[in-house]
């Protein structure tokens, strides 16, 4: 017997509420992105599951004439307090809204799940959020197969190129490039980001003045591989943020 | 067949009301067609005057049609305590309370960076300079994950000025059962119990 | 706290609206407060303009801002083929579905005695003239109680001017299943079933 | 706090049953508990009973608790009139509209390569011996995509035998306003229109 | 067609649970219907089971398969912490919030003289002797009306014993719009505020 | 332990629809008159089962927060074809109104609901559906304590009135009244009908002629007690109704 109620378990990446009191969420859940509405949500108990960054099992009922299915029960399996402070609340931003992009309505994925769920879990535990959020951008992006190339120059195809892409946020070669070489650091970090375990890459930040460098590099890429990411305001807080959050 | 091109217009401005869907869009432009011609012109006024007659307070970005909003103009009100809160229409819901009688401050919006909102869009420069006068900041944006990063970002900001900061309370509504209650707000509660009767012989 | 004049009579016209409750008149109002003059404007202008344009076709009473709608004009429509409808939506419904080639007739509404719509309140009377021309009348209005009952209601006036009259099918909709069908639906999918393939020989 | 384990087997059990959502199995199992012991038993017996008790009608696979079906095994039936649906649940529906004389024949799901389900998997082959009795086998699976493919598929079965093939109507559901069916429903509904009364002379 | 007695047994019993509805026990019979006899036959174990094991701690009146609940014997619990609470649910929703370290008492109810529910129909009576050992009292039955009443019937009791008496905290959920929140409990949020930063040199 | 989903059984007596695609119905049962809202319910499942006279079972979830339950399942129990008739269609809408206004939420009346449903039940099958909701009217006031004086002059007090009382609906004395007295049948049917059984009173219709000078009394009679009821130009339609739609 098909039925039209379905079970999942997902993290609310977005959370949208309308005039007339509805609430309109997208979940990345291992069965993949799902978007749906609480029907007068905002009025009711389904308000306080649904919020931002929560992990939530919810009752679906989807019926072939509309278009969004319909949250009918909404139960709390984790929330993450400390992502709404400051240092860490724009990088579950950053994190939230790349998924968003990257990952496709109907596409399966437990890897995304985990991954996402996993850099929300580091972003608001780990004493280097910003860190965790520059690593856990780059390992979504390849996930989602968008891989910089960094063993050859973005222009000509000259080897190993260690020069910023200032447009495409890859490498270039010195002949192509307009600017000094990365910093050695940088230069490591960028070609080893997607290889190497999110564990390794933990144990080995970059310093302050190199994560520009850096941040730089993945905006850049993001804006031309993947489109406009809103957040981008968020990553770059440190450099503008009145409060200089990281202490 | 084509539809008559001021229908189709008006169809395109109503949908771009929030919470107006197309099909909605559609409904209302009939429901308005079969108005009689006052009603509609009385809309179309009311609409132009709103924005002609109003904007927002100079000094709390409150709505108004005066030089200075109607709370920040009474004297009767307590300028030692201001109340720091989301959107215009949280004003009127605390004024409905009946509880409140200090000053607020409009933030016309909240901290999310996927929507594009950084601090710097919303009126939170504005609120320093009245901190002078203040005794008291109660952060009473919402309890979403992006109100209480407002609330957050604030009180990291005001905290070094000297200045009481205050956050609303977090807690189970009236009328509310536990078990209806998530463990986040559940938690807030516990910890945030009132003493209603104390033990001792002081009592 | 006394609201603005202007404030309070925006949130009054808009709360006129259909389905518009008084928080979403405040929402909406709070909304439109923050647009750009331009917009407000242009939202004036089409509700003023579609007022004064758009009117009902003398033939078929669906709204048009020509002398005659564009269908009841097209001379490629059947014109032996009437379908009766009850609003103007569901003429552009029907137009969307790209299966219908006759012409419409709008009641604008429905008989209900309880909201005081009787039949005369309705675009019966200029519909008999129309049936001189006609070979079929379809009764499109909807399948609830008081569609059906003016349905029947047509029915009874149009049978003895011996005009062919038919009915919409009920039926299961496109994508449905049978245990989300209620009986008297499923009744009528039963008795209007459509035989599509013969016995026998001829075959 | 560890919860007892025959607490947490009766939560997992409850939660595995269809339409019951993450909140609903905890607070089922608390009034459970709160239950008088008979009530208890009375519902794991009836579960027990119904599991022991019901199987599928040898000839039409529909649920019986005899050996053959309360339908089968009616005189009063039309045994010339065989109506294909999905589920044992589709027959209640059915005979609860009370606008069916014929037998049924369960088919116990549809065609669905995707979900790994061929005719082989469905009970059609019982079927056609079924036919040479039959003047006329109604297709009342759903209308979706899979309804409608096993239909189809049943329909170029059956069709070569010589039996009248019908297939349950299309169209506006009991309650459905034209606006807001979608367009195939709609095309669906108004080319299988139903005549109601004739034009000419013999009227 | 007469339904199969045991099916309709089934579908009766199943009708009788919170929270299914009419259309929700036929689908669940039809399921379970279909499920092998061994998930039927767990099913119905775990009820049984359930309802064996389980009874209510002699101490608390939390719901325990031990002589005395989890709760009541971990030596790791402060012992002078008592949270009083409406059902074993709530005990649940608390442990999950992960913010309590005390023991429980479950009234089983709440006063509530429109349903016939005075004080000596709860657990209130074996609350009493527990107090001598206790620092506080937290009243954490909900805030409806009844849940109010029965907290205030217990300040009253205990207040003269000499024990701190707290009620959980009122306020906004997780999750709250201030728009959207009644009055009362908007009233209640900005009343029971909680400072979050102090001014003064302290600081 | 408080449930805020309830199942409730009864007849559809108002049904609107919200140009958001909510359907907003009110319900007669045994447990009293109840309003409640299927958000989006046009587009689904609940807009078969949730129209006008149709007797339907409904789970309906209410939260404090909200003004209106909202309807979450809804299963046909009965529904009655034949009230779509011309010359059924008006009365059942008489019937249903006059409820509407009678009978009040949370107001628990068993007999309330039988009365309408049995009703609702004779316009529907009765060869003399007018007949019915002439007197089930007059019922359904009874019932609510809306009883006209008949035994005395509604102005003077006098005993034995005979002749019509234009504004009240009542019976005036010859000194007060204008107008010629009632005839036999009529006076007889305004002292009976609550007191006679329903199956009684079916038993003996008035006479064509006879029955505008009930109908006019009524409607006078509901006009001053119990406020507008628009079903009024429907319960007059034999009057004035082209189709004449009484055999
Ligand atoms: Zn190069
Ligand atoms: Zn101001
Ligand atoms: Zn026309
Ligand atoms: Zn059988
Ligand atoms: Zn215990
Ligand atoms: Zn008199």
């Amino acid at each position: 017997m098909s039925s039209r109620t379905a079970n999942r378990s997902g993290i609310v990446i977005r959370r949208h509420v309308t005039p007339a009191g509805d609430i309109i969420v997208t979940l990345l859940t291992p069965q993949g992105k799902i978007k749906a509405i609480a029907r007068g949500g905002v009025r009711g108990p389904l308000s306080s599951a649904l919020n931002l960054f929560h992990h939530v099992a919810v009752q679906l009922y989807q019926t072939p004439q509309a278009d969004l299915g319909t949250v009918r029960q909404a139960a709390l399996e984790g929330a993450l307090p400390t992502l709404s402070e400051p240092e860490r609340y724009p990088y579950a931003h950053l994190l939230a809204e790349l998924s968003d992009q990257l990952f496709q309505e109907g596409e399966f994925s437990e890897t995304a799940f985990d991954l996402f769920a996993g850099g929300l879990r580091g972003v608001s535990r780990h004493p280097d959020p910003e860190w965790v959020g520059l690593v856990m951008s780059y390992k979504l992006l390849g996930l989602a197969g968008f891989v910089p190339r960094v063993a050859r120059c973005a222009h000509c195809d000259e080897a190993d190129p260690a020069h910023p892409d200032p447009l495409g946020g890859q490498l270039l070669c010195s002949r192509c490039a307009s600017q000094p070489p990365h910093s050695e650091p940088v230069l490591t970090f960028m070609r080893q980001v997607l290889r190497q375990s999110v564990r390794a890459l933990m144990e080995h930040p970059l310093e302050d003045a190199d994560r520009d460098a850096a941040w730089r590099a993945l905006e850049r890429f993001v804006a031309v591989q993947v489109g406009t990411v809103r957040s981008a305001a968020g990553w770059r807080s440190r450099l503008q943020d009145g409060l200089r959050a990281r202490a | 067949m084509k539809y008559p091109p001021s229908l189709v217009a008006l169809i395109r401005e109503l949908s771009r009301l929030p919470g107006i869907g197309p099909k909605s869009a559609q409904r209302l432009a009939f429901h308005l067609f079969e108005q009689p011609r006052e009603d509609i012109e009385r809309l179309s006024s009311a609409l132009l005057e709103a924005k002609r007659d109003l904007h927002t307070c100079p000094i709390c970005f409150n709505i108004t049609d005066a030089d200075v909003c109607d709370v920040c103009s009474d004297p009767s009100r307590d300028r030692t305590l201001i109340c720091v809160v989301e959107e215009p229409g949280d004003v009127i819901a605390i004024e409905r309370s009946g509880e409140y009688q200090g000053l607020y401050h409009v933030l016309h919006g909240v901290i999310s960076p996927m929507n594009g909102v950084g601090p710097e869009r919303l009126y939170i420069k504005p609120l320093l300079p009245r901190l002078s006068e203040a005794r008291e900041v109660i952060l009473a944006t919402g309890t979403t994950v992006e109100g209480e990063a407002t609330a957050l970002y604030l009180q990291r900001l005001i905290e070094p000025l000297g200045v009481t900061v205050s956050r609303i309370a977090y807690g189970l509504p009236v009328g509310g059962a536990l078990e209806y209650a998530d463990e986040v707000t559940l938690g807030r509660a516990l910890s945030g119990r009132q003493t209603i009767a104390n033990r001792g012989p002081a009592k």
